[in-house]
């Protein structure tokens, strides 16, 4: 059911682990549906030095954790805030359809570590909103299912 | 590598004796057995013989055991069945919390028809407490069900018991037994049922074909509705090869249940025994002896069920997490939680359920691979501490 | 003795090449395809892949195509489905008075469940009119449903006028092609139909596993509650093995209809005339061109049907009288009854459906003993004057 | 679905045809159900010399005739009173339960014929009831069928 590149990701997950005193902290997810994702950022001079995630979670949030992190490496703050679930899934090659929110997880848990860093420093970053407190994404079918 | 094979309860691959039973009505005997021609009646004595040896395995008469695409069609006819014929008498229903998709749905869909349900919780071991269902009965409640064993963590139920309770208050009672025919000893008069539920794939048989046994003199509508197949109760050409295929696993099942259970009870003691003492965090689900014969079933603190599944897949193991029929959603398994576990262990379980030709080796080789891939979980987890 | 099957409506013996297709998936691709794990995929791929067929050969999406456990199912499912789901709409629902039971009997039950039914009439060769169906449609109609062709006289309904009437006016279409899946072309969109039952042991396929087709857009309630199976339509473990066989068969028969027709209509020709040169007082039941390549029925006067089949069994010949799903039941056919044949005749007729194994020699055999089988029964017969 | 002995007497059908002149004739039966069964009587001295019938119906209809009339061949009155249904299915080593009714028609059309001959001979038999006039056998699957 997953892509060859998924499952690398998954098998061989990049950037696992927690980096100490980071820049920016962002949790998601929610105990309730089985998923929670935690990304460390290290970011110097605008600049995401380093990244880190721990996610506990389904093969796909795995994978999307460890994509998303690859694609933010080395990029600054602005060109992460371009890093959509859409361009993780298409680096992956996909997901099913019932996987798609996983990469929303991914997306998000990015976007709330920037958020940790622009309020621990007192910066505004364009486009960036806080993250939603009880995020309860649904697990549902997504076909129609009268 | 080697593929191991340890997810029987979700479905089994059919034992070539049973195969062979049923090659010659595929292209030679192949009549419809409603027909009164010569070659059709040699399918109707198929359909005959089948039928008698069902239920001598079940201790039920021939007439009351009727041929149907599986446990879901069974599920969904004894329920819908019973609640249409008796709703003059009552619109109330008792089940239980832990029923397969197969009872629950069917019963949500009633709910939106006008019929109550009372979904009886269970204890920690995943039991049914007959008092219960007792204290559960109303005047207007018209049928109980409840599952012989759990799908998921393999508890077994006090059937007899409940059946005793149904009887003496004159209340139609269903049983899904999807998971225990050919697995422990099933006896419809000693188990005081009206109406249970079997499905040919669960031991060796061929998918897509199932019983309903009804009790003489259950009045039931039926679900489907066409020919006079199945004395005028359910419509349908009937599935001769099918039926004679289920007809010979359920002999095979009974035949060899003894020594089977024998072997699959040390090698699931062994395999529970194992993890226990190799994996610390984990927590065996379901009943310590009122289980089948073949289930394991454990929570992984920290980890989540898929990954699990997915690292296993990769070693050769074939396991799940939960029951499959649900792995299109992603829920956490309704049957962990009504156990009393939070959402985030529900999420981390295994199931392991063992087949007669599982042996000691692929256990070990399960106990060596499994600490590991446990380990590598945790440490990628948030809400691990080493 | 020779023997000779000429009743490939009632059920069909499965082509060799069928039962070779399905081997596979019996006791090696076993897998449950909800599961996630290797051998599992490949079961999953196989569903896919008869799933992408079935649409190809259809017309279809594959997303359309719902597996089912037969033709009965696929009716019941498609009527109490769309009953149920469009019940805010309206309870009006219009059929033909020619139906298979598996329409008639679930249009009765829900006649009984407060629905209103419009049996329409068809004329002497058993064809509904579409403007009789245009008449009957009012503001609280639902559902139309009539048969793409008959399984006892072979008439073929004008499906795509029927459909265009249906689609205008906006209400559900469903028609049982269970006798013309395989046997005439059929194109889902063409034919304007947004609900198709077919059965795969018509047509060279497995018994017990149908299609309900289901355009997309079309709202539809659950008859088989449970697992999300089907894209959550239709629960229960998927018979892999005999939905394989069915996309194989459908592809099979397809493939090679244009030939076969060709070969069979000739030899139906053949037989008609022969019968109506050999034998007096006797009636061609059906249309004499809007009919199935393989259907032959006949009304002989002053005989019964039973009889007429006994004898020719011992001929070694297999016919039907009427259909073989109703022979549980002795009343004389509804559709001979709805072309207006009085009662006793309408219990003398004789249904021959050839298959593409059939043979000039078999039709000079049957034209051979069916003459004095007939003479024989009428002498016996009280309302026969020589 | 029926006895060697059923098949023998559908294939063989003993005392088919009519008489001439006959005691007594009865037909009994319904077009609408597609069965009809007519037998013919030669009584003689309170014997039945001779017996025939025709029938219009199914393989049970045409046996249970022809075993009827074997039955009550030399018969006297009183003891073809005696042969039920019951002792014709008998005879036959039994029939399907969709097809006992079947041979109450032969136990009827016997029964006719004997009040036909009893009318025309002003004499009355004892526990003869005349024939019902528009009989109506159903025909129903016996099984219960909610
Ligand atoms: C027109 C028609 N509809 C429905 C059915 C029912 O199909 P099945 O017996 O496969 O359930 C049949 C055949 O029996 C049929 O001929
Ligand atoms: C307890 C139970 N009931 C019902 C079912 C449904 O059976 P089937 O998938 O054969 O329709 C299953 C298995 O899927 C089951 O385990
Ligand atoms: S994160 Fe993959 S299932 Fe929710
Ligand atoms: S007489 Fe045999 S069917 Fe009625």
């Amino acid at each position: 059911m997953y892509s060859e590149k998924v499952m690398d990701h998954f098998m061989n997950p990049r950037n696992v682990g927690e980096i100490e005193n980071p820049s920016g902290v962002g949790t998601v997810g929610n105990p309730k549906c089985g998923d929670i994702m935690k990304i460390y950022l290290d970011i110097e001079d605008n600049i995401i030095k380093d990244v880190k995630f721990k996610t506990f979670g389904c093969g796909a949030a795995v994978a999307t954790s460890s994509m998303a992190t690859e694609l933010v490496k080395g990029k600054t703050i602005e060109e992460a805030m371009k890093i959509t679930n859409k361009a993780v899934m298409e680096a992956l090659d996909g997901l099913p359809p019932v996987k798609v929110h996983c990469s929303v997880l991914a997306e998000e848990a990015l976007q709330a570590a920037l958020w940790d860093y622009a309020q621990k420093n007192g910066i505004e970053i364009e486009g960036l909103t806080p993250p939603k407190e009880d995020h309860d994404h649904h697990h549902d079918i997504p076909e129609d299912n009268e | 590598m080697q593929k191991i094979y340890f997810d029987h309860a979700a479905t089994t691959a059919m034992n070539p004796q049973v195969v062979e039973a049923m090659v010659p009505y595929f292209t030679e005997n192949f009549g419809n057995p409603s027909s009164i021609y010569e070659i059709a009646r040699k399918n109707k004595q198929a359909l005959d013989e089948s039928r008698d040896k069902i239920a001598k395995l079940l201790g039920a008469d021939p007439k009351e055991i009727y041929f149907t695409s599986g446990g879901t069609e069974s599920d969904n006819w004894a329920i819908k069945g019973i609640a249409d014929a008796y709703r003059n008498k009552g619109n109330h229903i008792i089940t239980s919390a832990i029923e397969h998709h197969a009872v629950l749905h069917t019963c949500e869909y009633l709910e939106s028809k006008g019929y109550e349900v009372t979904y009886l919780p269970v204890n920690e071991f995943g039991q049914v407490d007959p008092q219960d269902v007792l204290k559960a009965i109303k005047d207007n409640t018209i049928l109980i069900s409840i599952m012989y064993a759990n799908n998921e963590i393999g508890t077994i139920q006090p059937i007899e018991e409940i059946g005793k309770i149904a009887r003496e208050k004159g209340i139609v009672f269903h049983t899904d037994a999807v998971q225990a025919v050919g697995h422990i000893p099933i006896d419809v008069k000693k188990a005081n049922v009206d109406l249970l539920s079997l499905s040919g794939h669960k031991f060796h048989g061929p998918k897509g074909v199932g019983v309903l046994y009804i009790r003489k003199g259950i009045k039931i509508k039926p679900l489907l509705h066409g020919g006079a197949q199945e004395r005028g109760r359910r419509g349908g050409t009937e599935n001769v090869p099918g039926i004679v295929g289920l007809a010979k696993a359920l002999e095979l099942a009974v035949e060899n249940m003894e020594e089977n259970n024998k072997k699959m009870i040390e090698l699931r003691d062994y395999i529970i025994k194992g993890i226990s003492s190799k994996i610390d965090h984990v927590k065996l689900n379901g009943h310590p002896t009122d289980r089948l014969p073949n289930n394991i079933n454990f929570t992984f603190d920290f980890i989540e069920g898929e990954s699990l599944l997915l690292l296993l897949d990769m070693k050769g193991i074939y396991a799940s997490s939960g029951s499959a029929c649900t792995s299109g959603s992603l829920d956490p398994s309704h049957v962990l939680l009504a156990i009393g576990l939070p959402h985030e262990r529900a999420h981390g379980s295994l199931r392991i359920t063992l087949g007669d030709e599982n042996t000691k080796e692929e256990a070990d080789y399960l106990l060596e691979v499994l600490p590991p891939i446990v380990q590598r979980l945790r440490d990628m987890s948030p809400l691990y501490e080493a």
